[in-house]
């Protein structure tokens, strides 16, 4: 039992960088849509003080030639997937899901129920999960947005409509204009804001979800060295995640891990997955 | 593709850029066009940049000092360190048979490199004033224009095959009037290698990323 | 017509502070409510990469004291008084804003509906901004969180029920772990996240409200230099609000005015406030 | 309360410390036992830290780098500059007749200015180690013992006017031990004049903000 380490959806792609792939514990692919799409128009990306914004969209070649091309050039890689599901419908998440859940190439299925870069599915997270459920046996895991005012709220429902984990946390919308024309910089003004600066928010959407419900969290957002996967952990977190970091540091799974372990070992812990328990006595302190 | 931590040899002004020259590490310089992901100290992201010139040991880089992680990278003292990711993307294809380079202010970049592979061919130049031409010393034999002449004007009629890299007019230009050229395209870019769709450009009517596709893209 | 400077609730005292808050084109006092409070126990500050963790808890004399002794003394520094008011409640809320009605030295009343270190009121912001707008004829400025999936709805009802004006954005929940002992900094772990951090935030917040509905905004969130307020301007703000940067530097206001004039005229604006044009356009270009 | 741009004169390591010393510009050095916030570079919110000495046109400063701010803050070098805020808070009352003084470890910073205003009182030190204990010779005649003897144990039956500042076990321990003593306390603090509240103890019965009513406060 130690702490695995995950890719971030949408935060690396197995088949240009394979080794960055294979040094994780498991692959999780950018958010799948029932149909191919082109995502926003450029500019897409733009960094500020301490983070970064995007306005992809949800670029990709959509569920079937994920199937037919994708998954099977991931397993030749020998990778463990994870697939991130995305849609504009519970029935646009429970089609894929249905459609995956006798794959054997296909692990666990991250429900994106939280994009800030397309639009709302009509449904609530809770029934979009529930519709999940009835479509797949596979471990479902609910990625949530921190823009909520009470994620604890979101997070037992989600759980109560069957999901077996949570992911926490998506990006949250944020905006940077030139500083000369004072125009936005991403070509769709808003975008997902993600790195060191959303570590605070990620930490308390951790804590207070870990607080609320039993599963196992997969806790993301501004991890750059070990000591902030070991927060992470602390906070209730059981598998970390790295977004925005492997965009400097394609050498940073294998880096992080060798840091998550000698801080671990550094402040008393067997392993790093012990630091969980500092978590439920903090809790119990503070609250 | 690797990553290394590389130490600062120099910094030596170019007109209004700065060359950057860093240690090579166990970095390899790639192929002309081919481009590195320098960490910007202080900056959340890497900023590409082209392989301007390769010194024995050495990866040399021409930086414009054009917002905060150009600026952090051109006030690089000798002795300091920085990570670089490379080399990246896919280059020019060096298998031309009359090759004609074109640049445009810091288009420049690449070309220096790119001239030696290709021993020392004509090579047309435009820059904004004086000042920014003092970078065309670094391309052997280069024949320079200043604004508000475009380079476009200097092209001969059968122009043979053009490598090119400047401002995206220039090279919007040269894709209508040069079937076939090699033309390296920037975007703004997160990773470099395939990993954010950030970077896409329009190619063939599809978005694709240009960290993987190109930068260098033939006109079609 | 220029860029009204403000503090920031919570983040000045005028009364162990008379010449900062003289330097401001209003004061805003710390949210008050209707009996003393002594707040959260200590530690209630952390600092984090780009931004700062706060768990005042409200800390404050209550209304009457607000009233007998705060008010007058705020009057004899010749300021202009914004009222932030809070509360566990809609008649809370109402009962400051009817106590306050009557009052010339207080102009405009802010409603902290979004502070993330107190219990919620049980009702909707809607319905405690409907509440107050019966209570008193002041103008209403309702303070939101960005801590929601869609501020621009939350702006659409606060404004139906009454609301003159919006303030955006309040701070959202973080959490900061001693990365020695990885238990909380702060002794009730959750605290409210301000700071440069929170800028692309807060942009993003004032965008889409100024988008939403035609009230003026008071804009604030990260503001550390006029390039900052004015990019705020330019997302929609009528107003700027500086809370954190007026701890390392009191002598903020005077230096934001002058780095805001001359930012404006370089590029070309006559005033600061005419910046807000270049919101109108820009929204319509990327919408 | 004043904040200005002031330059660094240099930089001195004591033991495991480091003294500050600034330009003191507009700045007056105000009373023993007051502070300044000093800007931390790179860090958010500037940092509280007493007076240790007031040099002739200077400032000086006791750090002890136990995190990213202090850590900052002594690697700063001569000509840099920095915004310094104060004097703030609240000082030892001076009209005192048979001064004591008690410091424990980093607590030993406002001392040797405190002890030259007091005419060079008698004052008592205690360290965790001999390297530590190096600060001690800033403090005029300074008794010193080093840990696990506590500086309490050497207070005498009848200490006079203590006035101290040190770890809050030993500030616990005066405040028994000694009433009226004039103790010096610490508060994370954001702000250091009264606007963030943050900084509350526990005074009377009432969180107060260490800031406006301290940091030195009478032990009851
Ligand atoms: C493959 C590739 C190779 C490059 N080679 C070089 C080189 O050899 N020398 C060099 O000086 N620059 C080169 N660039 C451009 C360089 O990467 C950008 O100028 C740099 O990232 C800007 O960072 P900044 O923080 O200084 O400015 P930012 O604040 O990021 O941007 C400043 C201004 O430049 C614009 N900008 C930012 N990034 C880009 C970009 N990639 N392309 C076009 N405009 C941009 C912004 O919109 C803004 O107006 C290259 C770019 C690519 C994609
Ligand atoms: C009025 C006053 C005067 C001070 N004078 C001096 C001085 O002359 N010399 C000196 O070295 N230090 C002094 N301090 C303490 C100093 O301000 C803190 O050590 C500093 O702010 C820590 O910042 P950091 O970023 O280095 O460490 P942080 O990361 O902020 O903290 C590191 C460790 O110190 C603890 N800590 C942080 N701030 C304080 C604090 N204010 N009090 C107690 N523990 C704290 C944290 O909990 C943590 O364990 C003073 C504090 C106050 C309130
Ligand atoms: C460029 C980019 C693209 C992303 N695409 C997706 C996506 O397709 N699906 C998803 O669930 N999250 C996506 N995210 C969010 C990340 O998975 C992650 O939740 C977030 O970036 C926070 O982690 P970080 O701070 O380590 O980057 C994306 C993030 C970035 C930066
Ligand atoms: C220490 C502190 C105390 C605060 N107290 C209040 C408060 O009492 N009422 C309120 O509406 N907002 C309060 N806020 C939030 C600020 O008013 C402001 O919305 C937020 O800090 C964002 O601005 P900034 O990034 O410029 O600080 C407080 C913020 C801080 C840092
Ligand atoms: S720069 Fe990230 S995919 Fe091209
Ligand atoms: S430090 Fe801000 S009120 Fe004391």
């Amino acid at each position: 039992m130690t702490v695995p380490l995950l890719n971030a959806s949408g935060c690396l792609d197995a088949l240009t960088a394979p080794d960055v792939a294979r040094s994780l514990d498991a692959f999780v692919t950018k958010t799948i849509t029932p149909l191919p799409r082109d995502g926003n128009p450029p500019v897409r990306i733009a960094e500020t003080r301490a983070g970064m914004l995007n306005a992809i969209g949800l670029q990709g070649p959509g569920v079937d030639a994920l199937v037919s091309d994708v998954l099977p050039r991931l397993a030749a890689l020998g990778l463990h997937v994870w697939v991130s599901v995305g849609g504009f419908s519970a029935r646009d998440f429970a089609g894929i899901c249905e459609r995956l859940d006798g794959r054997d190439d296909v692990e666990v299925l991250e429900l994106n129920l939280s994009c800030p870069n397309v639009e709302e599915a009509p449904e609530s997270s809770a029934e979009i999960v529930a519709a999940c459920r009835e479509a797949t046996r596979k471990p479902l895991y609910a990625k949530l947005s921190p823009a909520t005012w009470d994620i604890a709220e979101s997070a037992r429902a989600v759980v109560a409509a069957g999901a077996d984990g949570l992911s926490l946390v998506n990006t949250i919308r944020g905006l940077a204009l030139d500083p000369a024309t004072l125009r936005p910089r991403l070509a769709r003004a808003l975008g997902g804001y993600s790195g060191p600066a959303l570590k605070p928010i990620a930490l308390a959407c951790v804590w207070a979800c870990a607080a609320a419900v039993e599963v196992p969290i997969v806790g993301m957002g501004g991890v750059v060295t070990g000591i902030d996967a070991l927060e992470l952990v602390a906070a209730g977190a059981s598998v970390v995640s790295l977004g925005t970091v492997l965009f400097s540091d394609p050498g940073a799974p294998g880096r992080i891990r060798g840091e998550l372990a000698a801080e671990a070992a550094a402040r008393g812990f067997r392993d790093p997955a012990d630091a969980r328990a500092v978590a439920r006595s903090n809790r119990e302190k503070a609250l | 593709m690797r990553r290394a931590l590389v130490e600062v040899v120099g910094t030596e002004p170019v007109g209004p850029y700065t060359l950057l020259r860093v240690g090579r590490g166990s970095l390899s310089p790639g192929m002309p066009g081919q481009f590195f992901m320098l960490e910007a100290p202080g900056r959340v992201l890497p900023r590409p940049m082209s392989l301007c010139l390769a010194p024995a040991g050495e990866l040399a880089f021409l930086i414009d000092p054009v917002g905060p992680g150009t600026r952090a990278l051109c006030a690089l003292a000798a002795g300091e360190r920085l990570h670089v990711l490379g080399p990246l993307g896919n280059g020019f294809d060096l298998a031309v048979r009359r090759p004609l380079l074109v640049g445009g202010g810091i288009g420049v970049a690449p070309l220096p490199y790119l001239s030696r592979a290709l021993g020392r061919p004509r090579a047309l130049l435009g820059f904004r004033s004086a000042h920014h031409a003092e970078a065309a010393a670094l391309v052997p034999g280069a024949e320079v224009v200043l604004e508000p002449t475009y380079v476009t004007a200097l092209l001969p009629d059968d122009p043979g095959d053009v490598l090119a890299c400047g401002p995206e007019p220039m090279l919007a230009a040269l894709r209508q009037r040069v079937p076939g050229a090699q033309l390296a395209w920037e975007a703004p870019m997160a990773c470099g290698y395939g990993a954010c769709y950030g970077c896409v450009v329009e190619v063939d009517g599809r978005l694709q990323r240009l960290c993987v596709s190109g930068p260098v893209l033939r006109a079609a």
